[in-house]
């Protein structure tokens, strides 16, 4: 019953790593990495700038991306060294997006050097690879965050007519896609569209006939927003099969990184309410001295200790590549960290009292990351549902 | 299906289990004549309501001469449906929740007969909204542990400290005040009540945002506001029992109102369910079919439990109502904003607004799921919730205090 | 959205009810019925005698049973004055079930005075009530304890050919029916048998051709048993609809009475181990003052309080008929106490420590008991799935 | 689907994490060699255990002279597969739990050079086995809070209590015993640790029944049995610290062993509905595919801890695991139970039995629901776990203890 990874992805090409033996602890390199994202987030997205941005006209915050992006490096992460990235994989990847579930920080980290990157990755075009690992471009993948990774989302674009003085490579694409994460802060994005065959498009966000409006959103740390394109031009990156796979790789590894940042930000809501229940006093004691709050507490950090595992089995999965046992570990990773992360930040309000209900503390801003995190890239449900076929369990009739 | 009427309660007060005196009949021929001598179109609002007030047709299970007759509470809603019949002005019960559902009873209960005479009518009226002035930043679950302090002198009591979760206090006339006048006490004795005048200089009030956007609560401060002495509510050191009093009102309330099958948050889960097939999974389908269960069997135990109280068998399943409306409300909200799709992830408003009182509903469904977090937290935490009921009901042994000594002793 | 029990039951006949109020407490009757099953129950059903007996060749108490059918009555409660019963309804029968529950008593309530009797009422053929009614006979319906209440059990009986010396009154039956509740002791079996039409015949167990073999049964406070029949002699009590009715009838009514047994059993689960944590002690302190055991003997405490309420709320409607109301106050019912009576046990099991497993102690015979009644006449599950139709909340696809 | 070895943790040994300086290679040459000097068709059972002992193949990362050769653990997998490939005798292991797992790591930390050597070859070979004598009527989750009194006479020890839950002392040679020497403490500091052996008068073993029917453990009562002072573990008054050591080793080994996907109770249940598609519902098909990615990802934590063990960060995560598996076994052999349809309500044997330990398969899924009920509380109960979880882990502050003077003034 052995089925290995099939598909290499980003970072696995060239490796051969069958029979293999998943490592699910941190290497030191992914520790001084941790270390390098941490710093900057606790420098420059405390809690309280990133609460005033959610109500701000900017909710991204394009000067730390920039720092994160540029300076640290971790746009390029997964982008080979040939093209100016790290040549990374997503074991360090995944390090940055649990970094980035802790501050729940308000950059297209996700949309472009997880999402975008996949995407463009698998496909074999490799033009805007540079940029994006330099960080001087910032893309996304047209694709609702709400869409499951299990079936190909319908596309809501259409290819159209050319316009007078197109080239034999210039498309035009028309059509409205709405729910995107992390696409108001990207250049470029990527766009299935439905025609004969399904393809890839890069679209410049700066082109005539592109339009953004941002989407009052559950989870204002990542806005989401609706894109309209009239006889917009574009660019063919795939098409068929080949746009097919590179949708779906995207999918796949965006769910996995997403199951990091959850856990991360699992952790750090664990972290908070317990350093609080040290702290908060009532009956002249500490309220972290009653039993049942203890016990609470403890079985979170059972859940969460659950989650680390399970997220960084799918994280050393797609390091791999792209194959069965990758698809299993990811389902299994989103299920048990949508789960855990919305537990940790319901007991986080809960346990913090009052003051977790009000504006003016952090826990609100990790219960809508939360929520909104356990409804995108597929529901732990959706993943569930999933091992009909990865693990042999079909369902009822 | 049930009619919506088969559970309410106050049919078995009618169908004779404790056969009051006057009849439903009696009472409408009273409302009747009251409106023959006061018509609705042409009396003055306030004049109205001062009428019924006297009249006895206010609240029909309180005393004669403070708006009652001193009938079964039950009997109120045959008054209400008749004055509503004749398109009578109400007393916009929903304006004054705290004013009617805690203030009357505990004034009822522990006001002086001046008090009585004084505070009910304007706050039956509408005239005065009333507030609660109990929860403090650093005295939430151990409301005993507050700080706020009121100092005699003369016959006035000096006031300074800061409350928090008061809503209606930018409404209110007055508030419901508990205030710390003997710190050398151990911490529950020398506590104070009194009827706070909420329109004086040395009252703040501030609005408190909360997760959903809104501020439905305020923060108030207290520096050097006064309040007579004629304005204490039971004796000086009585503040604990008094709050006590309100406080039971206040869990009786939540969770314990009479609603007709899937009337709750199950409505609109059960809504999107059957209008979205395309939603619909195995796993949500469970989910969906035991909360379904859930909820209408904690509806059934709502109508027990006042059946219960009815029949004059008050128990403690009041804070085992508010557990369950608590967590239910919490966990259908969840997963109606699961059902809602790719809908769940947008929200409809964050402005920061002064709603009156807490309604779910007419919002998205982002919006109920934040605010159901809040259910088990306001009006009693869901934890001391299970100590009330494992020490009361139950009787399990309580663990051993160590705020036993004087209030100004304490860590804090 | 008014929908009224339509089909009287037993004791309901007469009564017109609708628009009815259901009273969820308990009568002055009823509160009186309760306490002489108890003092029965607790004179002639220590635990130490229940649990001794489990290891007998006699698993059910006859003795007792003797004692609760004919002298307290409980035999004929829902059978009418007129043929010898009490005229009571399923408010009264609720009660007995519950202190039944409490005691995890041995003997074939359930079967012969709810089961049997339902099915006898529904169909018309008054012969065997009075008997039934003075405790002179025990009968049972001949249907698996596991089938549910929704769909009509599939009869693995058939009509065989009449032997010679038949009169045209007379049938004979071939079939093995396995997992009987409360057949043991019966001496009148009700057989639902697959013919033209589909019939219920009443088979006495001591006529020639009548096996019976006990079952090691999960729960021996109520053992099963396989019943083989040859040629066994039979008389119809009812065929077509009116044998379907009466079996639904019973399996409904069962069920129902089923989950006060249940909710009886849950609330003296949680009473003993209430009464136990505040004796024990451990670290110099009775175990019930640790702030974890009181939360979750709260919560234990509310789920029983729920249940107390669903539990009425079907008896209350079981007593006016049958109808779809009915039907829903059931399935209610049986899915919240099913859940509740085997959290109940097991955490009577877990907060006895080590005592709570071991044989000599009650603890086990409410497990074994809640778990066989959590399977019985419809699990949980089986219930709440037929709120598809009762709560119009339609299923996937 | 994965091969069952590749979360085996050794692999990371092999692959270089660790640099062992002996290599399997150099194992298996030694075992080859071993075995050219004792053909184990024609050299008796004990005499080649002994040998083998001798020879430091017993336990490799055991210090050499007491059956290793101070190599890593992760090598004995090396040892025990060339041995096993050549059909050799093996020391039966899971005859003797307690002693290889228990008995043999408090012995190796905390014995004298001459208790080593004296009880670790014996021990190792099967020829004696231990039990562990700890719990008692009296003390559980407070374990030192036991009763059992040893008082000093000579050269010996004479004991009188009793203690429970003793698996194998009905087979047992020696057992761990844990009793109060000083009563005049407070009750961690009076205890003292003892190699009591079992097979003398004054100790009489009576089987423990469980719910299951079985009697996997007993009872042991212990009446004027004499123990030498040089079968002492450690110093007088360091029982508490001694014991504490052999626990820690119990809660590593119970949830911590590698399993292949699907190996644990999760087996039976995923098999039975891949070959029952009559009995699926929706209902049942959440909670299997919840269950099963629950027992997955407890597997994938299991795995992680041993490497965090192997990479020399020895982590608190085996609480968790010992939680984890505790709830997942009773929630899927009660899920089980239910996928059995008509058969759930049956059971196979009660007849009073004495297993070999416990074994949750060859028998029906009725057992596996029971026997499920003792992982919670056996081996340290799931509110103890928690507690130390809470207290050691995450740092929360620790209840004021009422049990903190002399043993003999406590409550009981």
């Amino acid at each position: 019953m052995t089925e290995h990874a099939t598909t290499p992805g980003p970072a696995a090409s060239g490796k051969d790593r069958s029979p293999r033996s998943a490592d699910l602890l941190y290497t030191e390199t992914e520790t001084q990495l941790r270390g390098a994202v941490r710093a900057v987030l606790d420098d420059k997205a405390p809690w309280r700038d990133v609460l005033a941005r959610t109500e701000s006209a900017q909710t991204y915050d394009d000067k730390l991306w920039r720092t994160l992006a540029a300076d640290v490096g971790v746009a390029g992460l997964l982008i080979p060294e040939s093209l100016g990235g790290a040549g990374a994989s997503y074991r360090e990847v995944g390090v940055v997006a649990e970094e980035i579930g802790r501050a729940v920080a308000p950059v297209p980290f996700l949309g472009s050097a997880v999402l975008a990157t996949t995407a463009l990755w698998a496909s074999g075009d490799t033009t805007w690879l540079p940029e994006l690992a330099s960080g001087a471009l910032t893309a996304e993948l047209a694709i609702p965050f709400a869409a499951g990774t299990r079936t190909r989302p319908v596309p809501t674009v259409r290819l159209d007519a050319p316009e007078a003085g197109d080239g034999p490579g210039d498309y035009r694409l028309t059509g409205v896609i709405t729910g995107l994460a992390d696409a108001l802060p990207a250049d470029l994005l990527l766009v299935p569209a439905d025609s004969v065959p399904y393809g890839l498009y890069a679209v410049r966000v700066s082109s005539p006939g592109v339009g953004k409006r941002p989407l009052t959103s559950l989870d204002m740390t990542r806005q989401l927003c609706e894109v309209r394109l009239e006889q917009a031009p574009a660019r063919r990156v795939a098409s068929g099969k080949q746009a097919e796979d590179s949708v779906a790789a995207a999918l796949l590894a965006g769910a996995g990184m997403l199951a990091c940042e959850q856990f991360g930000l699992a952790e750090r809501c664990l972290e908070t309410t317990v350093a609080y229940v040290k702290e908060r006093r009532q009956f002249a004691r500490p309220v972290g001295s009653f039993q049942a709050i203890k016990h609470r507490l403890a079985d979170l950090w059972v859940a969460v200790t659950q989650c680390r595992a399970a997220a960084r089995y799918a994280a050393d999965w797609l390091a791999a590549g792209f194959g069965p046992e990758t698809t299993l570990a990811v389902a299994l990773a989103k299920a048990a960290c949508s789960d855990t992360a919305l537990k940790a930040a319901q007991e986080m309000i809960q346990l913090h009292g009052g003051i977790g209900f009000t504006w003016e503390h952090p826990a609100h801003l990790y219960l809508k990351r939360a929520k909104a995190d356990s409804l995108a890239l597929g529901t732990a449900d959706a993943h569930r549902a999933s091992l009909d076929v990865l693990a042999n369990l079909p369902g009822p009739e | 299906m049930l009619d919506d009427t088969v559970l309410d309660d106050t049919v078995l007060d009618d169908t004779g289990r404790h056969g009051p005196k006057v009849t439903a009949d009696d009472l409408r021929a009273q409302v009747a004549e009251f409106l023959a001598g006061h018509d609705p179109k042409t009396t003055d609002r306030q004049d109205f309501l001062n009428a019924r007030f006297d009249a006895g047709l206010a609240w029909v299970h309180y005393p004669a001469g403070l708006g009652g007759q001193g009938l079964p509470r039950s009997l109120q809603t045959v008054v209400d449906r008749a004055f509503n019949d004749a398109q009578a002005p109400t007393n916009h019960p929903e304006r004054n929740g705290i004013g009617l559902g805690m203030a009357a009873p505990t004034i009822l209960a522990h006001g002086t007969a001046e008090q009585q005479e004084r505070w009910l009518r304007p706050l039956w009226t509408g005239e005065e909204i009333w507030c609660q002035l109990f929860s403090e930043p650093g005295a939430g679950s151990d409301l005993a542990g507050l700080s706020t302090r009121a100092v005699r002198d003369g016959d006035d009591w000096v006031v300074n400290g800061q409350k928090v979760w008061t809503s209606s206090a930018h409404m209110a006339k007055r508030g419901l005040l508990v205030a710390r006048t003997d710190p050398d006490q151990p911490k529950h004795q020398g506590l104070t009540y009194f009827a706070l005048d909420m329109k004086q200089p040395g009252v703040e009030v501030r609005p408190l945002r909360q997760i959903t956007g809104e501020a439905e609560f305020n923060e108030v401060f207290m520096t050097d506001a006064r309040v007579a002495d004629a304005d204490r509510i039971g004796g000086v050191g009585e503040g604990w029992q008094v709050s006590m009093a309100t406080l039971m009102n206040e869990r009786v309330s939540i969770g314990g109102n009479a609603l007709p099958r899937e009337g709750g948050m199950i409505a609109s889960a059960a809504r999107t369910w059957r209008e979205h097939p395309e939603l619909r999974t195995p796993g949500l389908y469970d989910r969906l079919l035991r909360l379904w269960a859930e909820a209408e069997v904690a509806r059934i135990a709502g109508a027990r439990l006042r059946q219960s109280l009815a029949a004059g068998q008050p128990g403690p399943e009041g804070s085992a109502a508010k557990l369950v409306f608590a967590r239910l409300n919490q966990e259908i909200s969840e997963l109606e904003v699961e059902l809602a799709g790719a809908d769940g992830l947008l929200y409809d408003d964050w402005t920061m607004r002064r709603p009156q009182g807490a309604n779910f509903f007419g919002r998205n469904p982002g919006f109920r799921f934040l605010r159901a977090k809040g259910n088990s937290i306001e009006g009693g935490t869901s934890e001391i919730l299970r100590n009330i009921i494992a020490e009361r009901v139950l009787g399990l042994p309580k663990e051993a205090r160590v705020d036993a000594g004087p209030w100004k002793d304490l860590p804090r």
